[in-house]
């Protein structure tokens, strides 16, 4: 794998919790992979899979999703809706060809600074073995190009 | 209850008592032990200090054994040592994939191979107490052990650090206490239950071996103990084959002789001494049974504190609240 | 003094099934009513012309272009160009052209799988040179050339730009007819830019008569695994009915039959997935997760939701059955030998 | 292409931003982003010149949107909101970029941090763009205060708020406020009569017209919001007519049975079935316990109902049911103590002569089981020897890791008390570490080491009966490394005090969820910032005092009780409080009636109308965590400030450097 | 310590312990409470408590951290494991002074110079025949390092042989082979002999 590849990854960080845990980690001045650029949003219940899907067409090679622990959400349960919706998203993005490291959903308390960043650290590493996905390029790329099919090609796979 | 069985080397020969005892109990109680083909030596307390990979590739290839002959995906070791150093090594390699792979590739020498976690390894007592259950060995008692005072003592790896899962307390295990109880037996307050009975400083430094033995016995003596039962071949010898050499280097005069939970076990289901392999022992045990069926008053030292009047409550312990 | 001119009216037939001429001639005797107002400049399902015809016309000649069908070969991007530049108003007509369709599911596998289930997989396929579609044939005579497949399928707005966008798996006749009323009698369209004509502005679950309450889904079934209660929305029977997350203007006709709504009239208006709305919509009313949480075991909860989620079988494929190709992601991905695995 | 006219300031921060990331540069960079009329670095942007700044631009560059990157939005965005407003521009068409916390503070890898700026301050413009003028909701506060848990901290803080003339619901567990401290015997370093200093107190609780005392009543729901909760309480029956009880107590001489006071006396004493945890308890009325009431379990006796004076015993009483409406909420719920039967070494519950320091607490207090006699289980025999182990459950990762603050000086000062009350007893404290850190705590530590008692430093490995050498026999032998002389020792005594520490309240996370708040990983309530912000917390109007919110000494728990009592004060003057607009509003023109909403919301915001077909938030009750919005399949939910747009936008941004952004759709441009 | 507080500078002592200890065993952790040397059952006869011992190894003292007697003097009862506040898995750590003592030749020097002869033979006879061989052991580690004591020994191991509790020959298992060609191979990797 080339070295040289830094993979990037968008972060929905929930207001209260992870975005706390976050803001700790960098008053605590733990150092982690910088690879994370980090959006808030009020709860873990606000990400929706689009905001995934775009993320990931935009050229993100993994996205990280934190909440509270189940039962310390700041609204009493959004982190469970939550956690539902990604247990469908991972089982459509498996049929999408996107690895379940790609996307994470990870718990870290406003104590937990060092969750938070060893989940960014564990999620850098794995992505730097899996590679870069860049949609565009490497999925939708080359529109509207003239490959021939040798059937030589195909039917040695038959 | 069909279990794979690692008896362990000590099972072969010296701990034989064990061996045959255990057997003479599990069939009454529906265990079916069968015994992994071709294991070998797990490396006691002795291998892990000279060479870290081949002592974990050493035990791991009995587990791979165990995983391969499918007898059973629970794996039941009488000696403490086998028991730490199996569920050890399945941790470890559980733990550490870096190890995993390492020890696989070893394994692989052999054409071997063992997945993590594919074996569950457990201790002859964990099973006979959680799987079978005290009220299914009560239902087997012929000959209750009446008026035997018994020490339980647990020792260190059974308890101690709980790799395979904690099936008692690391401190103050009480399992046994509860088994030998079902059995009739006068159960004595025994505070050193889980501690050291000297492992293998028997060879490398007698005096501190042997005072770690002696602890053991005048902590039994103190409480009156008629035997002391054990679930260990490592703790039978040390307290029953050095107990002559201890008394004769600290001028004592201990004769407890030191039997396996199982051979209790036996003796309440009403087996013979013989088939349990009594007789092996080097403090002789007769005495002491022949007790069996006279109850003797207890004079051991009572270990409450007085009830007078002025006296200040005693904090009560969990099993007493609940 | 001369004849008013007629306005000039084309149709045009892409990749698809040909589902959508069939609902345009479905109008009725208004069919006539087009013949009166335009004069058809092309039509090749209806009248015979060639693409010399259109070639000669001079830029913005067609008045009207209906275009259906997707974007699945090089023909069809050609005659996308060609039409986008001799039409003024050029209409993304039916589900292909403006979001795929069923053609696009195939961008859940790759081309060459799709060539190999037509031309060597496919059990009635009698093939033994293995011969696939090839876009140059040297023959004596010179080179062959026929279309280009390409990698994956498109919907018209992907290659030309479109000014109005006419959805449905096909367009309702009843909607079509409206429509051509309207440009008939001159009623103002919308402004153009993709704008959505001949369909609702909110899901179907407006024209939807069945009974709604508050949703706490259990598991879901597969239509076949229940007779679902005629009255009660489909959904919180755990039939995944795609109504909540799809346009209306058909008036609900697959919830009205007992059938859950497949999502043809496509995402609403600010949706950019329709996919990913209905993991976010039916997902959040999963029972399972609901009651006391302190001191819950995470991974078990995790693990008993995920089971929950293991009823919906092929989400990728309900979710976009006709969305596939305008989806987000647009199509699955492949890193070699996941075919399989990709073409749910 | 938009038409909004974007600010953007990159803040040095001093070094803390600038030492990381390359400001100059990225303010350069962003001076080219489209919409961007003006890009400026400064030292510090929160300085009262970094905000003028930016005032200045608004008014003379006509900026439509501001975009400050700094440090975390929780430490300054309201100040930039305010900033704008001042230049007479909507506070919401403001974005913050953290670039310190997220970034500079996370990393030194200076071209990743500066790279990752970049994409912070791109993701802020894009999204600002996007951003709608929005107004703060005012809410009217509702100026009665719910104070929860009576012990020294809650005491304080209902008596500020009283005094200052508004109405408290004071609600205790027990049947008598006092808390923990009631149960001490003197306070260290002082020395002072912990009863003596607390009861007046109590009193003046009793006595106040503005507090409502609710003794032996739990919370049992809370709903609404800052300003506005209602508050369910459950207040257990007494048996005891708390109008015609006059608190003489002859129902308590009365009743026949005696059992183990559990909760005050910390097991080491009795109480009678109805009881009153101590003379001066506050109220006066005692309550029956029913669990070991003879009447209660066998339907006969009524002792107390026959000597009751003023026929105030009813058998009969309810629980009540209480509503109460409150604007304010301050938790002062206090702590536990450690549970050493967790810890089977240090023998615990099997050996008579192990003693918990609050055992010891009652034992020495002249009220006490034994009247103030420090004396062996047994109830007589006299302690010659006595060991303190400090640390017990504390700073143990097996048990609770953090340090409990208080131990070292209550060991200390039990010493004191031990050579004062048994002079020729030799004590010793087995210690790690002595933390005496507060006004004359070294001092009195100093104080204990001239009165004789042996400090060794070593955790205690365990405590046992089993005599091994001669002189152990029927003593406790403490085991145990000096770790000064590096070697193990074995030393006997009469008796053995284990230090316990604090720990979070065993249902902790049960009252976080009522209350909706945060627990740090070990049950303690989190504050809104450890440093500056103590006594609040996330859940606005919420306030925590004391020992529930970390282990603590009898002084910071009084402060903490004061501050959260100011804190409470002055939302009550200001009489209404802003609060965010950040809320779900539901366009029922897209409104289909699907009703895939209606149960995702916590607090009930969202209603169906039947006849119209469609779903409707109320907006007062809705605390805008969006899961309505994420969920609404027809994109009908728009969520201000967090709307899909201004979120997309910032996507976009965050990867304005990943890819090329090729169009998706075809453009008219042909 | 998180893969990304990387460091030039050669690791030390300290750092090597840890890193040859399988796992975490955190000894970075530890903060010389002297619980361990309190629970050590063979603790009042070694040279230095195990936090004694720590003491050293994070002063940087190898020589006599690696000469000492204590990790041979550990009985492998896992007391100060279960018991360390730090949870510092200090059975394990002990486990590699003993090997680093062996393989940098330091346990010559120790005062428990026998142990390790002891652990050779042992695993010798476990090597040659894949179980353990107590006359075999007891005979060969006495003769050769303890003559006086095997003298002293002698009558128990008659009685363990009167009691059919000692074999006089060896038990071999089948696939000592296999055994051997797993135990090579997993010194090859392990790197140490």
């Amino acid at each position: 794998m080339d070295n040289s590849y830094e993979p990037v990854i968008v972060g929905f960080l929930c207001n209260w919790c992870s975005y706390r845990a976050a803001d700790l980690a960098g008053t605590s001045r733990l150092h982690y992979a910088p690879n994370m650029r980090p959006i808030r949003v009020m709860c873990s219940a606000r990400v929706e899979p689009q905001f995934v899907l775009k993320a990931l067409r935009e050229g993100a090679d993994g996205v990280l999703i934190a909440g509270c622990h189940p039962g310390e959400c700041h609204y009493v349960d959004g982190n469970i809706k939550a956690l539902r919706r990604y247990e469908l998203l991972k089982r459509m993005l498996r049929q999408l060809g996107i690895e379940e490291e790609r996307v994470q959903l990870v718990w870290a308390a406003a104590s937990e600074g060092n969750v938070l960043a060893d989940a960014v650290n564990r999620m850098t590493e794995q992505l730097r073995r899996l590679g870069p996905l860049r949609w565009r390029e490497t999925v939708l790329g080359g529109d509207g190009q003239m490959t021939e099919y040798s059937s030589e090609k195909v039917s040695k796979e038959v | 209850m069909k279990y794979g069985y690692y008896p362990g080397c000590s099972l072969e020969r010296n701990a034989a008592a064990y061996h045959q005892s255990a057997m003479a109990v599990a069939g009454p109680l529906g265990i079916d032990l069968v015994e992994i083909d071709d294991w070998n030596c797990c490396g006691a307390t002795e291998y892990f200090s000279i060479n870290l990979l081949p002592a974990y590739a050493l035990v791991a290839r009995n587990l791979a054994l165990a995983q391969d002959q499918g007898i059973s995906d629970q794996l039941v070791a009488p000696c403490s040592a086998c028991f730490l150093n199996l569920t050890k090594t399945d941790r470890y390699m559980a733990d550490s994939p870096q190890l995993a792979a390492d020890v696989n590739e070893a394994l692989a020498a052999g054409g071997l191979h063992y997945t993590p976690g594919s074996v569950r390894v457990r201790h002859l007592l964990d099973i006979i107490v959680n799987d079978v259950g005290y009220d299914v060995v009560a239902a087997h008692v012929s000959k209750p052990l009446t008026g035997l005072r018994v020490a339980a003592y647990y020792g260190c790896l059974i308890v101690r650090p709980g790799y395979g899962g904690i099936f008692d307390d690391p401190e103050h295990p009480t399992v046994m206490d509860k088994l030998l109880r079902v059995l009739g037996a006068e159960v004595v307050d025994f505070p050193l239950r889980a501690q050291c009975c000297g492992g293998h400083m028997t060879q490398i430094s007698q005096e501190v071996a042997y005072e770690m033995i002696r602890r053991l016995l005048k902590n039994a003596a103190d409480y009156e103990a008629d035997v002391i039962a054990t679930v260990c071949p490592m703790c039978q010898l040390n307290l029953d084959a050095y107990q002559a050499n201890v008394n004769q280097f600290f001028k004592t005069d201990y004769m407890i002789p030191v039997l396996y939970f199982t051979q209790l076990m036996g003796l309440a289901f009403g087996a013979s001494p013989l088939e349990l392999g009594i007789g092996k022992e080097f403090v002789d045990a007769r005495p002491a049974l022949s007790k069996i069926g006279v109850a003797v008053p207890s004079n051991g030292t009572p270990r409450k504190a007085g009830a007078s009047k002025e006296a200040l409550p005693m904090p009560r312990l969990e099993e007493e609240r609940s | 003094m001369a004849a008013k001119e007629k306005p000039k009216f084309a149709m045009y037939w892409a990749a698809s099934c040909g589902g959508c001429e069939i609902s345009t001639l479905n109008i009725g005797d208004k069919i006539l009513a087009v013949g009166e107002a335009f004069d058809v400049a092309f039509w090749p399902c209806v009248a015979d012309f060639k693409v010399k015809d259109v070639e000669g016309y001079p830029d913005g000649y067609i008045d009207l272009c209906l275009f259906n069908g997707a974007i699945r070969n090089s023909e069809n991007e050609e005659m996308a160009h060609l039409l986008r530049k001799k039409s003024k108003i050029l209409v993304a007509f039916g589900s292909c052209a403006s979001e795929g369709c069923i053609p696009g599911l195939s961008n859940l596998t790759t081309a060459e799988a799709t060539l190999r289930a037509v031309y060597l997989d496919n059990p009635s396929t009698d093939n033994p040179k293995k011969t696939l579609p090839q876009p140059f044939t040297k023959v004596p005579e010179g080179t062959i050339q026929i279309p280009v497949f390409y990698e994956r399928v498109k919907s018209l707005d992907q290659v030309v730009a479109v000014d109005y966008v006419m959805p449905g798996c096909p367009p309702e006749a009843h909607q079509i007819a409206t429509v051509m009323d309207a440009v008939i009698t001159g009623v103002p369209l919308p402004p153009p830019g993709r704008s959505i004509i001949g369909a609702g502005s909110v899901a179907v679950c407006e024209e939807c008569p069945r009974q709604k309450n508050v949703k706490r889904i259990k598991r879901f079934y597969r239509p076949y695994e229940i007779t679902p209660d005629p009255e009660i929305c489909l959904l919180e029977q755990g039939i995944v009915c795609m109504g909540i997350a799809t346009r209306a203007g058909c008036g609900a006709l697959c919830p009205r039959v007992n059938m859950r709504c497949e999502g043809c009239y496509g995402p609403l208006d600010g949706v950019e997935d329709q996919g990913a709305n209905m993991v976010a919509a039916i997902a959040s009313v999963i029972e399972e997760g609901s009651g006391p949480l302190a001191g819950i075991d995470e991974a078990e909860l995790q693990r008993r939701i995920g089971k929950v989620m293991d009823t919906l079988v092929d989400p990728a494929g309900t979710f976009y059955r006709f969305n596939m190709a305008h989806s987000l992601l647009m199509r699955a991905r492949f890193t070699g030998g996941e075919v399989e695995k990709g073409a749910a | 292409m938009s038409e909004e006219r974007v600010g953007v300031y990159v803040c040095h921060c001093g070094s803390n931003i600038a030492g990381t990331v390359a400001v100059e540069e990225v303010s350069q960079w962003a001076a080219g982003l489209p919409n961007v009329v003006v890009s400026r670095d400064y030292k510090f942007m929160c300085s009262s010149l970094g905000q003028e700044l930016v005032e200045k631009d608004i008014k003379e560059l006509g900026l439509t949107r501001v975009v400050v990157a700094a440090c975390s939005p929780h430490m300054h965005e309201r100040t930039f909101r305010a900033t704008c407003e001042r230049a007479g521009l909507n506070p919401f068409l403001f974005e913050m970029a953290n670039i310190r916390e997220l970034d500079s503070w996370a990393t030194d890898d200076r071209v990743a941090a500066t790279q990752k700026a970049k994409a912070m301050v791109s993701a802020a413009v894009r999204r600002v763009i996007h951003h709608q003028p929005l107004q703060l909701l005012p809410v009217t506060i509702n100026p009665n205060t719910l104070i929860v848990g009576g012990g020294v901290a809650g005491i304080t803080a209902a008596l500020e708020i009283a005094n200052a003339g508004y109405h408290v619901y004071l609600v205790e567990r027990e049947p008598s406020i006092g808390g923990h401290m009631a149960q001490l015997d003197k306070t260290f370093p002082t020395l002072d009569c912990s009863a003596c200093i607390l009861t007046p107190k109590m009193v003046d609780v009793a006595q106040n017209k503005n507090i409502t005392l609710l003794s032996w009543s739990e919370v049992e729901v809370v709903e609404g919001y800052i300003g506005n909760f209602t508050v369910t309480v459950r207040k257990r029956a007494r048996y005891v007519n708390e109008e015609k009880c006059t608190g003489c107590g002859i129902c308590i001489d009365k009743c026949p049975k005696k059992v183990v006071d559990e909760v005050f006396e910390a097991g080491l004493g009795y109480r009678k079935a109805i009881y009153r945890p101590f003379p001066q308890a506050v109220p006066k009325y005692p309550v029956i316990d029913t669990a070991s009431c003879i009447f209660f379990q066998r339907g006969k006796c009524k002792a107390c109902q026959m000597f009751c004076p003023t026929e105030a015993i009813d058998f009969e009483q309810q629980d009540q049911i209480l509503k109460l409406e409150v604007g304010n909420i301050v938790l002062a719920t206090g702590y536990d103590t450690f549970d050493p039967r967790r810890i089977p070494q240090y023998g615990y519950g099997r050996l008579a002569n192990v003693f918990t320091s609050l055992e010891f607490e009652r034992m020495v207090n002249a009220a006490g089981p034994t009247g103030g006699r420090i004396v062996l289980r047994d109830g007589v025999t006299t302690p010659k020897s006595v060991a303190i182990i400090h640390c017990v459950g504390s700073r143990d990762k097996n048990y609770n890791e953090h340090c409990s603050r208080v131990c070292c000086m209550y060991s200390l000062k039990f010493s004191h008390l031990l050579h004062e009350r048994v002079p020729d007893a030799q004590v010793y404290e087995f210690y790690i570490d002595i933390r005496a850190t507060a006004k004359r705590y070294e001092e009195f530590y100093h104080r204990v080491l001239e009165e004789g008692t042996r400090f060794i430093r070593g955790r205690v490995a365990e405590v046992t009966d089993a005599a091994r050498l001669p002189g152990e026999e029927g003593k406790l032998i403490v085991q145990y490394e000096d770790t000064l002389v590096g070697k193990q020792r074995r030393l006997p005594v009469d008796m053995v005090i284990l230090s316990v520490g604090m720990e979070a309240r065993r249902d902790s996370r049960e009252v976080a969820q009522i209350f909706g708040l945060g627990c740090e990983y070990n049950g303690f309530f989190i504050e809104r910032h450890p440093k500056l912000d103590p006594v609040n917390t996330m859940t606005e109007g919420i306030q925590i005092a004391g020992a529930c919110q970390g282990p603590m000494a009898i002084p910071e728990a009084v402060a903490q009780g004061a501050a959260a009592a100011a804190r409470v004060l002055s939302l009550i003057t200001q009489g209404t409080v802003m609060m965010e607009p950040v809320r779900a509003h539901i366009d029922a023109e897209k409104c289909s009636g699907c009703r895939i909403c209606n149960n995702l919301c916590p607090y009930n915001a969202i209603v169906f109308h039947e006849d119209r077909k469609v779903s409707e938030v109320i907006t007062a009750l809705c605390q805008g965590c969006g899961a309505c919005v994420a969920a609404c399949p027809s994109a009908a939910i728009m969520g201000a400030h967090f709307t899909d747009e201004q979120v997309m936008a910032q996507i976009e941004g965050m990867l304005w450097d990943v890819q090329p952004q090729i169009a998706m759709t075809a453009t008219g441009a042909e | 310590m998180t893969a990304y507080a990387t460091t030039a500078r050669a690791p030390t002592f300290l750092e090597e312990v840890i890193a040859r200890t399988p796992g975490e065993p955190h000894l970075e952790r530890c903060i010389q409470c002297g619980t361990c040397g309190g629970s050590c059952p063979s603790g009042a006869d070694m040279e230095h408590t195990p936090r004694g011992l720590f003491a050293l190894i994070n002063a940087g003292l190898r020589e006599q951290a690696l000469c000492s007697n204590t990790p041979w003097y550990c009985v492998s009862c896992y007391y100060c494991t279960v018991r360390c506040p730090q949870q510092i898995h200090i059975t394990d750590v002990m486990y590699t002074l003993k090997r680093m003592a062996i393989d940098e030749g330091y346990y010559t020097e120790s005062t428990a110079r026998d142990a390790p002869e002891f652990s050779k033979t042992f695993i010798d006879f476990v090597e040659s025949n894949g179980r353990s061989f107590e006359l075999g052991l007891a005979t060969a580690y006495h003769l050769r390092y303890r003559p006086l004591n095997a003298v002293g020994m002698a009558p128990m191991a008659l009685g363990m042989l009167r009691r059919g509790r000692m074999d006089l020959t060896p038990t071999k298992i089948k696939g000592i082979k296999q055994l051997q060609a797993i135990l090579n191979k997993a010194k090859e990797l392990g790197g140490v002999k």
